[in-house]
């Protein structure tokens, strides 16, 4: 992984829905740290995370890595981190293995899906379709693309919905571990996730006033 | 011409007759082919299950 | 390069496993042309007159009916937000999905359109023509179609507003088709029309993959 | 109320015990089926040896009503009397009356070629025939169409019944309307209207392809069976991979 130490975000304004949704947001992740991100549901988390990943631009301000904006060079910043969002995309038709192998291919010729499945306790059911897995095992495919591909960055939101303990606990392992090894993460979550470490930004102090129609 | 010359030849309509069992031929043969690697496959596929059943459940008691 | 592949064995792998949607393609195609005959009637040369219209317009329609699928099922299970996300460039995204539609639905009506001639009595004189136009056609159908899929994406009603968007789209793509066929059972030139199909095929080539692109990101934005 | 033969494992016995019949059957049937047809019949005075076609084309097109009124049959059980292996028959019947039914109409199409001068025409037997074979392809893309077998079982069976009515149009349709293809010839209130020396190839084949049938039937029903055991592996793989990371979180104390 490339030595870029350094992802910020300053003054960020998100306008949608003919609402500020948060104004004059800032904040910076660095290498090993991690960002929790906390606040009632509709303050923006999901929105912040998305354009963190480049799929929202912001309505003002910028973000960027030690090099430069995001937005400048897309498919660079798209090396360097994993989004996991809401929903599992994982294919009725395809195996979990096949699964996580395809997105894993995506990024390094020799993916280590054997390792990614076993940190997530799925390597069981590697030929498995997907049709008949629960929304728990879905859950944890989408989260073993994440492992199998190393990347600096995860934005991950709320990944231990439908997750058992012991899911649980092989998210917070995985990554303790990703930020051993230097890497960052962002997180929307109401579990602690082993990310006591990192610093907390609550949506709720970034609320923009509502915006008077008349 | 040889006997088997014009028993080919088919009273000039071989273009018709001769295609017509080898459609026959050819679809039949394909279809029992195609059924017994539909059986073979899904009995590979059960095979292969059965004794990894067992083992996890023979390593589910232990456990 | 190799992003294409993975891009395109997957969905190829996803529509083998599901062997019955490429097959109910082809179906639409050869039910859509045997009800010709009992609307216009059995007569022999009538059906010849209109054979590679029929066939034409029916491989537009069935080509058009797969194309709402080619995206919705990823935006549907959140593949596409994450394939957005990947370091691969979405024209190369859109061109593996092209492809992969192409092989599925465009090949096996190309392989069923001669049989069709033959129902509708279509002098055998026409079919390498007939095979050779749709080779070209049907290329340019999926690529054409596919910008329309791409904006259609999380529109109510999706696929009666994909046909309305890309049927009028289709139109050169037809009328240069159906005149190579004629030209050939004509006795007369086939070139000019297969040259013109080809032109129309470079440029959908050019162009679509970018547009298509494009149009995928501005889906992923809401 | 459980039929003597709903546990696979009694039918399985049964099949292994009919299989080789079968077989046997259709090899020995069909080679002599096949060696009177082409060379110990004569040919016909009008039709010269195109005749032979007739030794294939009307077994197959018999045998793709046959399979049909089969098919229709095991999905009737299956939706009535909820018969588990009614469901598996069906499903293995349709490909190969779909098959049937191809052969029926391409070995036509050569039959008709030096016959009536064309491959095609729209004649009241031929298209009813073509109608059958896509009631085949909508109950076998239907049966497929779903992620859970029970619900694709129930809803092509509903189709094949609906599609029922045809075979009685294709059966009679040379009776109803002037139509090209000659008339039934074999079973006649008058009793056979063919000379006895082409009458046994086309029997032997007839019975060759019903054996053949048979022996496919039981390979392909026995594929279904496995893929149903399959299914239910892999539901109680996946029930037992949640259940002992449950029992972990459960024996851990850990409220989840």
């Amino acid at each position: 992984m490339d030595r870029m130490n350094r992802f910020f975000g300053d003054n960020l304004t998100c306008f949608r829905g003919g609402r500020f949704v948060f104004a004059g947001l800032s904040f910076a992740v660095e290498e090993g740290g991690a960002l929790v991100l906390r606040g009632p549901n509709g303050s923006g988390k999901s929105s912040l995370l998305r354009m963190m990943a480049g799929l929202l631009p912001p309505s003002a301000g910028a973000l960027a890595w030690d090099d430069g904006r995001i937005d400048e060079e897309p498919e660079a910043h798209h090396e360097r981190f994993h989004y996991v969002g809401h929903a599992d995309a994982v294919k009725p038709v395809l195996t979990v293995a096949e699964n996580v192998e395809f997105w894993a291919r995506l990024r390094t010729p020799e993916p280590d899906t054997r390792a990614a499945l076993e940190a997530f306790g799925i390597d069981r059911l590697a030929d498995v379709p997907g049709r008949f897995l629960s929304a728990g095992q879905k859950r944890r495919v989408n989260l073993a693309r994440v492992l199998a591909a190393p990347v600096r960055l995860w934005l991950l939101d709320e990944p231990a919905t439908a997750l058992d303990a012991d899911a649980v606990r092989a998210v917070e392992a995985a990554i303790a571990a990703h930020r051993a090894r230097g890497g960052m993460v962002v997180a929307s979550t109401h579990q602690a996730l082993g990310l006591d470490g990192g610093d907390v930004l609550d949506l709720a102090d970034f609320q923009g006033e509502d915006l008077d129609i008349d | 011409m040889s006997g088997m010359e014009t028993f080919l030849e088919m009273g000039g309509h071989a273009g018709y007759i001769w295609p017509a069992y080898g459609i026959v031929a050819l679809v039949l043969a394909g279809l029992w082919l195609a059924s017994r690697r539909f059986v073979r496959a899904s009995n590979a596929e059960l095979e292969d299950l059965n004794p990894r059943a067992r083992r996890k459940r023979g390593s589910g008691d232990e456990a | 390069m190799t992003n294409f592949v993975t891009i395109l064995r997957r969905d190829l792998r996803l529509s083998f496993r599901q062997g019955m949607d490429s097959l109910m393609v082809v179906m639409f195609f050869v039910i859509a042309v045997v009800l010709f005959p009992f609307g216009v009637g059995p007569e022999p040369n009538i059906l010849a007159r209109i054979a590679a219209g029929v066939i034409w317009v029916a491989a537009l329609l069935a080509s058009m009916l797969s194309l709402e699928r080619l995206f919705q099922t990823d935006y549907e299970d959140g593949s596409l937000e994450i394939l957005v996300l990947q370091p691969v460039s979405l024209e190369v995204v859109v061109a593996a999905k092209v492809t992969a539609h192409w092989l599925t639905t465009g090949l096996p009506l190309i392989a069923a359109a001669p049989l069709l001639a033959v129902l509708l009595n279509m002098d055998a004189g026409g079919f390498a023509i007939l095979i050779l136009a749709l080779a070209l056609g049907t290329p340019s159908l999926s690529l054409i179609g596919a910008i329309g899929a791409a904006l259609i994406l999380g529109a109510r009603r999706g696929g009666v507003l994909l046909s309305l968007m890309v049927l009028p789209l289709y139109i050169p793509v037809l009328i240069f088709g159906v005149s190579a066929v004629d030209a050939a059972l004509g006795g007369f030139a086939a070139r000019p029309h297969l040259l013109i199909l080809s032109g129309l095929l470079l440029a959908t080539v050019a162009l679509c993959p970018w547009v298509g692109a494009a149009a995928l990101r501005q889906a992923m934005r809401s | 109320m459980i039929h003597r033969f709903a546990n696979p494992t009694r039918f399985l016995r049964l099949a292994d015990r009919i299989q080789p019949w079968a077989a046997g059957l259709t090899v020995v049937l069909g080679g002599a089926g096949l060696y009177f047809a082409l060379f110990s019949s004569p040919a016909d005075y009008q039709q010269g040896e195109t005749v032979r076609i007739m030794y294939i084309h009307v077994p197959s097109a018999w045998m793709a009503l046959f399979c049909y009124t089969a098919l229709a049959a095991a999905c009737a059980t299956a939706l009535i009397w909820k018969h588990p292996l009614a469901d598996l028959a069906a499903r293995a019947t349709a490909p190969i009356g779909a098959c049937f039914t191809l052969l029926a109409l391409a070995t036509g199409s050569l039959w008709g070629k030096p016959m009536w001068g064309t491959w095609w025409v729209w004649d009241a037997r031929l298209t009813s025939v073509l109608i059958l074979f896509f009631l085949y392809l909508g109950y076998m893309a239907l049966n497929g169409a779903f992620d859970d077998p029970e619900r694709g079982q129930k809803a092509s069976a509903i189709l094949a019944l609906v599609g029922f009515i045809n075979v009685p149009i294709i059966k009679f349709s040379v009776d109803w309307w002037n139509t090209l293809h000659q008339p039934a010839s074999v079973i006649k209130m008058g009793g056979p209207a063919i000379h006895p020396s082409m009458l046994t190839p086309l029997l032997l084949m007839a019975f060759a392809f019903k054996a053949y049938f048979v022996w496919v039937l039981l390979m392909r029903m026995r594929g279904e069976i496995n893929a149903m055991k399959i299914r239910a592996v892999r539901l109680r793989q996946v029930h037992a991979a949640e259940a002992t990371s449950a029992d972990a979180g459960a024996a851990t104390g850990e409220a989840r």
